[in-house]
């Protein structure tokens, strides 16, 4: 974290009038790849949006970590299972009708999970509490926040790939590398096509969402260009894509897939992690076709 | 990037959209599928008449290649008979890269009334997949050349005007070094044609040459550069000539009907025609990659085969999950009452299969992904 | 169907003291896979069926055909799309509280359609009417129907993976037998554990069937003897393996699978009209977890 | 086809059930996943007690085949750590068909004891899949032999009290007939064991073997007749020996947890739950297709790949499911507050990898399958 407060990283996203680096929706994709090519353990993604939403110096700055609480908090007012949650100085969520920023002591530490990621709950009515606005817009921060994770998860796949390609290349069975096995190299070639199809959609969603004028969603046409879908969409095929390629690589590494110390797993776990985080690829499909296709009753 | 449509192709859509409105009836596609006969001249002359087609030929130069992307896209949205007029110009391409400027004299123009429609003979009954060990040979003799053999899935060669052909001219280097392609009049003695006809309705052709005579002249791309020519019409045909939008009226189909039929609140066909119109995006954005490709002078070869595998894969998919959901009304036919769809959810059905195969199987496009771009080493096949 | 006639299959269900053949439902099964292997357009499953819910003599012997309304009549009592409505003289099926046999004139033909099966709809209110008992008593006889099918697209797809074997051998590319590609072996590897597992799951339904008892729907251990449910899990496993195993055989084919003269397209399409003519497995698989896991609401 | 289990079934899983409801305490199945060693003696001493080992060893013939697979079904439906006993049990068999008497009085009534568990040394860094390649060698020298090399994945070779291990012994002939087996005590010097942790909690070990010398009397099989008793393993293994049903806890914790959620009333939930179900009755009459054929005097090979590829395919599809439907809580350890199923949603996603590797990876059991069962031609691989 200490060397991404240097490059502005933390900040890049926010307004230069507010003392940011005036970076757009697009251009926090392609760091989120990066980021995701690394799967580094970092709450980049979170904080680049929060502080977009409440720019206050110390977050603006990345001296303070911001997080953003994807769920709305139960009825005890605690926000569950927010990422970074453990870490986060300030976290940004939805409590009943509001949307409201609380700055309170993070936790240092919290539940064992599949990605061993800062996950924690945190309580929204304990700290300094800032009321950023009405609950609904929040919507607009989760849309941001589905399509810079779909960027990560670009990059996880991609670098699964990488590292698959790389290994099945190295590995020899039956005197040559298993690469050469037809088996191998056709479940190998859907991978591309999902990070490359992903890819552009994600790129699609963050333009929507730089362009900020109102979208079309007529699917019955192909006329899709509504940044809340796209960036539903991309959260569905990228999170979807990201299982796969992880699974496939991690498969293709044989037994030493397992081995903690080779790196596959952690892109396999955390290929999961980021994006269940928020819910499951098929759940959201649901509401994606609640703004695609007009319910009937 | 942008994903804006840039005006001049925002105004190309609406007058694609014009025309097909203005030309293709109902009883039009009806005629298509009790036919098998994918072409309609009404369809054609038309485009033709208001300038689409001069524009879409792949680098001619007299469009962006973004229109000719759109054109498909739009035609087959629409369901338009466009089968043998896409083929037709991708060929008109291939000819103007490559062909003499006598060739493109004779072709060009005619495909671009939208009468002189082109068909192809690559495939033989015994080499599909394995195109590059065809046997129908020519031999010169003199200034002219003298063919024999056979072809399969010759599709429109029943109404074609023109024909490009493959053929063995050399039998003393590897097998794709001995190719030269052809492009001949339909009408050129010895030229028989047999109908096929196929569970997508689609009818096609074998085709036979017994001693068939053309100039030399005819030869498109040079002696032996056979297997270079049809690379070039490859990474046309499996980029942005059609086919990857396919999904999209068939997601069109159900959902109308899903919601006359009170299946449009099913949780179930909720998440799947989501999924399907995920799927319908990507594949609109890989072809449009290609486009972007071709617009800057590239050849999106690569980048079709990924196209072309994820397009007619989703579609398959989309398929089964709607004529499943369908249930009994997804397996009656066009125009039986009851039909979901009035018919289109079977016809789909019985369609979607083809389309793994032709143009490249999805193996030979894996494989070709996995050696040209993962760089794996060529196939232990 | 002349054929079927001297060979005693139409009544083989019925009990010898009724006329019939004294066949249980797993040999009927049996008889159906053989029906599958040669995609028979005879409407001998329904047929049986029908004759062991009413069984007149000439349904025994088969000189007149009776079928099964799958579904109860609509608002104006017809049967929609009933298989083998186009030549049965008798349909048995569920009208409004009644299980009803109702004998009147074949209409000869149908509507087109994917499997070239003679559907069609059939008036539940004109001619013969014999009311067999209340609608609930055609449940039994529906999942005879699915387990009887299910061995019916157990032949299907057996005999399709037989012929798609036969192909891959004798179609040469690249100098080689195509089967002998990595790509086309692990795609037919699957097919037979399907058809397999397929045909014991349906030996099982069978099996349940014939023993008459109430079973058990513990699906949380393992446990599952009912035969409703059974039938049910046997139809949907079945109905994706046959669609599976046709659609690869229709596609290791390439382009020939497609020609009319080549006998695989026939094998697909009825792989799907003889499950769909009832329903969609996903439906199925809805109403089956309700038979093996409790409504909470 | 008689479905129904046996009177003397029924019992022996009715005492199953009894011995693992005494033995398999919470705590144990919590040291399991603590300590990653997934064995019990606790479980493994009342199994021997109850006199549940010696039926349960494949061929000894002191209990009906379908009784072995009763065993390990019962006890992976139960969660017990159940994995060393298999092998053990499994190799006890392996040395009752093909061991010499003394290595039966040796090694067979310390595997039923429950405490004397055997690990299996076949693959090494650079041989997984290719294990006919192996390089570990044995070198005779008078009536001894002196092994030297390294194994991988050798599980449980930290407790256990045998291992048998494949090593070469001829370099002369094709390389799967110059293989043997030997029997040999983990105490013999020369052996180290170094800890492989895993993503999946368990642990395995790589070993090394330094000038290790047994007797040639721990030779199992015969000299260069490796090949044939990993056949002979590898049939019980992907068979009846577990493994088979952990789809089924799967299953179980997941339903319960999404009653108390409120997540089995969606529709998508019940389909899967449904799906899942019936994957699970498929695995289990696979599996019991292979016990019937053991009973009957075979040897259930190929239909255990078949068995092992279904069963394990399906699990994952089951995790993937679940574990996505379970959103971020999915994704929380054992005994985190809010886990779904306490955790178990979220280890099974981290074990079911690894289930289509070993004991022979699905491409290997496929190829197996299309080979000897399809009768096509050996892979062009």
């Amino acid at each position: 974290w200490e060397r991404l407060l240097e490059t502005g990283a933390p900040g890049m996203g926010v307004a230069e009038s507010r003392g940011g680096g005036g970076a757009s929706l697009s251009d926090l994709v392609v760091v989120a790849e990066e980021l995701g090519r690394a799967i580094a353990p970092v709450p980049l993604v979170e904080h680049m949006i929060a502080a977009r939403l409440f720019s206050e110096a110390d977050i603006v700055s990345g001296e303070a970590i911001a997080t953003l609480a994807l769920h709305p908090t139960d009825h005890s007012g605690m926000w569950r299972i927010v990422p970074a949650g453990a870490v986060a100085d300030v976290v940004i969520g939805v409590d009943g009708a509001d949307l409201v920023a609380v700055r309170n002591d993070s936790p240092g530490g919290g539940p064992r999970n599949h990605a061993a990621a800062p996950l924690a709950n945190r309580n929204a009515r304990v700290g300094e509490r800032t009321v950023l606005g009405s609950a609904r817009e929040f919507d607009h921060a989760l849309a941001e926040w589905k399509t810079v994770t779909a960027g990560a998860l670009v990059g996880i796949a991609a670098q699964a790939l990488d590292i698959a390609v790389d290994y099945v290349m190295s590995r020899h069975q039956f005197g040559v590398p298993i690469g050469s096995f037809q088996a191998v190299q056709q479940g190998l070639a859907d991978l591309p096509i999902h990070i490359e199809g992903g890819r552009l959609l994600t790129y699609k969603a963050a333009w929507a969402g730089d362009r900020g004028t109102p979208g079309f969603t007529d699917a019955d046409d192909c006329n899709v260009t509504d940044f809340a879908a796209l960036a539903s969409m991309a959260f569905v095929f990228v999170a979807d894509a990201a299982a796969h390629a992880t699974d496939r690589s991690l498969h293709y590494h044989g037994g030493y897939g397992f081995a903690e110390e080779y790196d596959i797993q952690l892109f396999y776990r955390r290929a999961r992690g980021w994006a269940l985080v928020y819910d499951d690829p098929s759940r959201e499909a649901v509401r994606l076709a609640d703004r695609l296709f007009a319910r009937s009753n | 990037m942008d994903f804006a449509l840039p005006p001049h192709v925002e105004a190309y859509r609406d007058e694609i959209r014009r025309v097909v409105a203005e030309s293709v009836t109902p009883e039009i596609i009806d005629r298509q599928h009790s036919s098998g006969t994918f072409n309609s001249y009404e369809l054609n002359r038309a485009m033709a008449k208001a300038g689409l087609l001069e524009r879409a030929v792949p680098g001619l130069g007299k469009g962006d290649p973004i229109e000719l992307w759109m054109l498909f896209h739009e035609l087959e949205k629409l369901q338009a008979p466009y089968d043998s007029i896409s083929v037709s110009l991708m060929v008109a391409g291939v000819i103007n890269a490559v062909g003499t400027e006598w060739q493109k004299e004779q072709v060009i123009p005619s495909v671009l009334t939208g009468e002189g429609l082109v068909c192809m003979g690559y495939s033989e009954p015994d080499f599909g997949s394995d195109v590059a060990s065809i046997a129908t040979r020519a031999v010169r003799d003199g200034d002219e050349w003298v063919i024999n053999g056979a072809k399969m899935w010759t599709t429109m060669a029943h109404e074609a005007k023109w024909l490009i052909l493959l053929t063995r001219t050399n039998l003393e280097v590897p097998k794709h070094k001995g190719l030269t392609m052809f492009v001949l009049p339909m009408d050129t003695p010895g030229i028989t044609v047999e109908p096929v006809p196929t569970m997508g309705t689609e009818r096609t052709n074998a085709t036979f040459y017994d001693n068939v005579r053309v100039g030399h002249e005819w030869v498109l791309g040079g002696v032996d550069e056979g297997w270079r020519v049809m690379g070039v019409a490859l990474a046309y045909e499996r980029g942005v000539m059609g086919g990857t939008s396919v999904a999209v009226p068939l997601l069109r189909h159900f959902h109308e009907w899903a919601e006359q039929v009170g299946l449009a609140d099913d949780p179930i066909a909720r998440e799947r025609m989501a999924r399907v119109a995920i799927d319908c995006e990507v594949a609109k954005l890989l072809t449009q990659r290609c486009a972007w490709i071709a617009a800057t002078g590239g050849l999106p070869g690569l980048e079709g085969s990924m196209t072309k595998v994820f397009a007619t894969e989703a579609y398959q998919k989309a398929s089964r999950w709607f004529q499943q959901m369908a249930g009994p009304q997804g397996l009656l036919q066009f125009h039986e009452p009851g039909a979901a769809a009035d018919g289109w959810i079977e016809y789909d059905a019985r369609h979607c299969p083809v389309t793994t195969i032709y143009g490249g199987t999805s193996e030979i496009n894996r494989n070709n992904i996995a050696e040209r771009h993962l760089g794996l080493p060529k196939a232990r096949r």
